[in-house]
């Protein structure tokens, strides 16, 4: 409970701060606006083959976009020395953790439930006809970056070149996870139900989630105290 | 006084907009396009006010960079927002009429794809100006931004000749154009009633520009202990 | 041992291999206040971020009343400032208060940050956010925060720098009160004359060696740089 | 004469500064690594049609690798306040500008040189046959890309969230070069030759070239002094 | 008004619509040296940064020898040290210098940055970068990069702040050895007791506005906090 309650004021103020200048979320999302457009061009989207591979296209555009968010997440408690107050208050690393975290997730979550209709028309790909499938691919994909994200956010936010270290570290990490994300998303998106051998990338999910929330949970008070 | 101005251009606009409403509704249908053609008199004049817009918010900056005066300052907010507005309102209505005609909300035509990156264009101005927080700084960098914003605008007109384009080549001030006189006369009316309604909402937002200028002030004053 | 405040027990701090801290050992009683003297580089931050329980010691410990200082308990006898503000610029002051208040599970968060935002003079400008506040209203902010849940240690990192008189006044009576009421006080300072009226005790660190532990005597008072001519290194 | 040695020391700085830590062009080019085979990931490459798109997809890596080192530019005057020294030096706005967008456009070009072979073998492209046209279409897009990003890193380095805003305001500025130079690169790394029609890129390149280095030039003074 | 080497005349400075400098105006003649104090926020840092050159008064004019602060010549005349060292992490001192040297077009580069790297005591660690110095070490890199070049007016921010006793001689003494060359100096200071030791006048700043601007007199060495409770606002 009390743990809990903790979690939920970390959330609150990472959101309640965010809310005030809506530079993190605005930005994540224009971002993702302009990479939707900058890949556009780059594979021409009318054509159908390029149709076949927009679940990676989505994806691709929500790690980059989701980045943003997760960068700012650590980066936000630098400028007055902060994170010493965080740290210094009698909250367990994993509270901070999940408090960062839950945030991180629907600041990401809702840039990207706003680029998913952007996307179907620029693209003209009708993505709703397998709504609910694609929630759950979306909700799962999205924890796994920020689960990973906000660990590794605490561990660049000191390094000057954080802003690049941040995606250097996290996307290789998260090569097999998003694999999985865009194989189910192209699917989804092209209306297929997930049958077969496809659900294994739904297990694959499930698993890394479930990994990495368990990892960052125990790391991250040794992260925090260096 | 303001006040009544922006009051007499907004009476205006409605007074030319509405029976105009129903002129165009009167008229015949177009021979290949049928009803939807009619989107044309909305989609146009939000593009054209749009990009006048731009140009008056390049104008309005490059005065701001050589007198340092807030006023053209606020003049370039206000007229971007609104074109930012109008200039969605344009990509909406082409992107219905796409629909329509193409059976496709989007293709990556030049003129289509021009238009919607100038948008995301003057939208980067707006968030530049939110991350600016000491006033002086925000205004000259926003206004060096809007300058190279400007550059796509010329490209967002010409797109139609410089490449070929799904889009429809020039209808108006063109001599291939080819237009029957009452729809022209019943589309400047809707030109001039939009034109207002933008010059309206300018103003509009200028005013309030100003009041939040003084309202910053009183609370720094408030707060410098 | 066990009843000092603060205990330092051989404390070691390596960055690399380069000894930022050697062989630090020291005790504070409560209700004393001591000063950290030493030149730029002589390890005052390295030290105080390890009481603090910001960074942990290579060799030795250090203990608040016995206890590591990352225990959640013993964390919350702590005040800490450092040489930033630590409360968030998107917020409000009361906003900020309310927030630590709460991580710190205090009773009643709401009083305890308008109670301290009337201590430090803030209550007129409790809504405003902290972005706009000038230098000193910062600062005083921060003395709120670092105040707020009734640390019965408090470790300062150069608190008068950069404050006008005003601001150091405030600073001052706070902690005034703090000590009177009973509190342990360690601070770091390069301004020796702010620092002496308030220490009862003088550390000085030379190059991450203790060079003089020692009460405060009227000299100190009287000639600040007394300690350093007579103590530090030529 | 004085303009240029001024330039020159400047450009001489930034270089040596970079090549004592090596941080943005390392980073820059593991960037670039990464986003090529997060790519390659999400749209198989070895299928024919992902290889007339890698004109697009080349550019895409370099513009995503050079708004790191563009984002440096500015950011490494921050630590010390060192922009007030080279501000305060009797250095025109217009010679900062120079200098500094050399130093960006060499650190840029030395990214993509390493880049195009590693992207000629992942993506199985043989890009040498048109070896000059295509060099001359990176030195024209690098440029553009630099002067641009040189001029945006001088207005985005105070900001909080610097790294964010950077590549929202270049790539829309960018994007109606970068079409050209992608198609372009497209052809040429193809095999193809530059004719008829297609040279209109070309001179597309060279006017936005033009503009944005002559606009940038003469803004800097006004962006370096607010 | 011509012959005075700083004069500021009818300075404003508008944050937006707030003024953070209003209506200043006085002039400093040559081979003088003034102390600027004020509390936290009155406008020290930003009429500093205007007579550098590096902002631009909303109204009025600041002239350096009659010159624009912004012109080729004048920059080279002036020498400003801000909160920051502005020297790079990257380089070894002497390639700092020999980096600003260029820049301001000495003719003998080389030769200007190890005269410099001698005097501040520097020359033994030339060849290290920036990176690996000290506080100390970077503050006195700092005061040669200023020194460099010769200027004639001299403007520095907080100088003294988180210096230690021996890094406040080292500056102490370029400074004397300035002001005896004819050299005009204005720094901003909370640390009124190193300024006054100094200073010929004084410039009191209150909420922007100059509140008292006259020369130094014994009283303000022997009881420095006089000029506040005596001009300053309650
Ligand atoms: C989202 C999609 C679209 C966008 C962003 C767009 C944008 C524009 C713009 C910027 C103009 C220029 C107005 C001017 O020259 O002052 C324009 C004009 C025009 N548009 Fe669209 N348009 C879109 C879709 C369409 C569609 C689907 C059609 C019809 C098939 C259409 C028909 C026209 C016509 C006839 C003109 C007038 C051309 C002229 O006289 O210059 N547009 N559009
Ligand atoms: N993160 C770090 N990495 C490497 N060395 C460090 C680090 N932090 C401090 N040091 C070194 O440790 C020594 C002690 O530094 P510390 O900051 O504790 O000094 P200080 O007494 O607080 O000095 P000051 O009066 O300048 O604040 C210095 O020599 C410094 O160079
Ligand atoms: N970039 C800025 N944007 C908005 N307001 C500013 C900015 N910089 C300074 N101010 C305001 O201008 C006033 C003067 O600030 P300045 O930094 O000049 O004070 P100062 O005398 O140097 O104070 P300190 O002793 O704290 O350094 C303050 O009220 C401050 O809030
Ligand atoms: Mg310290
Ligand atoms: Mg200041």
């Amino acid at each position: 409970m009390r743990f809990l309650r903790q979690v939920m004021v970390v959330t609150a103020k990472d959101l309640r701060a965010e809310m005030r200048t809506k530079e993190a979320i605005n930005a994540s999302f224009a971002f993702a606006l302009v990479v939707l457009l900058l890949l556009s061009f780059a594979f021409d989207p009318t054509e159908e083959t390029t149709r076949d591979i927009s679940g990676g296209l989505l994806w691709i555009v929500f790690t980059f976009a989701g980045t943003l968010v997760l960068n700012r997440s650590f980066a936000r408690e630098l400028p007055n020395d902060c994170l010493d107050a965080l740290i210094a208050a009698p909250v367990p690393g994993a509270a901070l953790f999940l408090g960062k975290g839950l945030a991180n997730f629907v600041l990401i979550l809702a840039v990207e439930l706003v680029a998913l209709p952007v996307f179907g028309i620029f693209y003209n790909v009708r993505w709703t006809r397998q709504f609910w499938p694609l929630m759950l691919v979306l909700v799962l994909g999205t924890w796994g970056l920020t689960s990973i994200g906000t660990v590794f956010s605490a561990l660049t936010v000191n390094i000057r070149l954080r802003e690049v270290m941040l995606p250097l570290l996290v996307y290789p990490v998260l090569i097999p996870m998003l694999l999985g994300a865009m194989r189910l998303s192209a699917l989804l998106v092209a209306g297929q139900e997930v049958t077969g051998d496809e659900t294994v990338w739904f297990k694959l999910l499930f698993g890394f989630d479930i990994i990495f929330t368990s990892l960052s949970l125990v790391l991250m008070d040794t992260v925090l105290l260096g | 006084m303001r006040q009544k101005v922006i009051l007499a251009m907004l009476a205006l606009a409605a007074v030319l907009l509405l029976p105009n409403l129903y002129v165009i509704s009167m008229l015949p249908d177009e021979m290949r396009q049928g009803q939807i053609f009619r989107i044309i008199f909305f989609h146009v004049p939000a593009a054209a006010s749009a990009m006048i817009g731009s140009a008056v918010a390049l104008v309005a900056s490059v005065l701001f960079l050589l007198t340092k005066n807030f006023r053209y300052d606020a003049l370039a907010v206000a007229v971007t927002e609104v074109g930012l507005a109008f200039l969605a309102v344009n990509l909406v209505t082409g992107s219905i009429w796409a629909r329509v005609i193409w059976g496709v909300w989007w293709a990556w035509d030049a003129r289509l794809t021009s238009a919607l990156i100038c948008w995301v264009l003057y939208a980067g101005y707006l968030i530049l100006r939110q991350a600016l927080e000491e006033p002086t700084q925000r205004a000259t960098f926003a206004a060096v931004y809007s300058i190279f914003a400007f550059t796509d605008v010329p490209i967002v007109y010409f797109s139609i000749r410089w490449w070929r384009t799904l889009h429809p080549q020039p209808v108006f001030f063109s001599k291939t154009g080819s237009f029957p006189p009452d729809w022209g006369r019943a589309f400047m009316i809707n030109m001039l009633a939009v034109f207002l309604l933008y010059a309206a909402l300018t103003m509009i937002r200028l005013r309030q520009e100003e009041t939040q200028r003084e309202i910053d002030y009183l609370r720094r004053t408030v707060h410098a202990i | 041992m066990s009843d000092a405040a603060v205990d330092c027990a051989g404390v070691w701090k390596f960055y690399g291999d380069y000894p930022a801290l050697r062989n630090i050992t020291f005790q504070v009683p409560p209700g004393r206040c001591l000063a950290l003297i030493g030149r730029n580089g002589a390890g005052k931050t390295t030290l105080l971020r390890i009481l603090a329980g910001f960074s942990k010691p290579g060799k030795g410990q250090a203990r608040i009343f016995g206890h590591e200082p990352r225990d959640t308990e013993t964390r919350r006898r702590i005040g800490f400032i450092g040489h930033g503000i630590a409360v968030y610029d998107e917020l409000s002051a009361l906003e900020n208060l309310r927030l630590f208040a709460r991580l710190y599970r205090l009773p009643e968060p709401e009083r305890a940050a308008r109670e301290w935002l009337e201590r430090t003079g803030l209550e007129r400008v409790r809504d405003g956010l902290v972005r706009e506040f000038s230098r000193g209203m910062r600062q005083r902010l921060a003395v709120a925060r670092a105040f707020l849940h009734g640390p019965s240690v408090l470790l300062l990192d150069e608190p008068f720098t950069a404050l006008d008189d005003r601001a150091v006044a405030v600073l001052q009576r706070v902690l005034r009160d703090a000590l009177a009421a009973g509190c342990t006080v360690i601070m770091s300072t390069h301004q020796l004359r702010e620092a002496m009226e308030l220490a009862t005790d003088v550390v000085l660190i030379n190059r991450g060696r203790i060079a003089f532990h020692g009460e405060r005597t009227e000299e100190m008072v009287s000639d600040p740089g007394w300690v350093y001519s007579r103590y530090g290194e030529s």
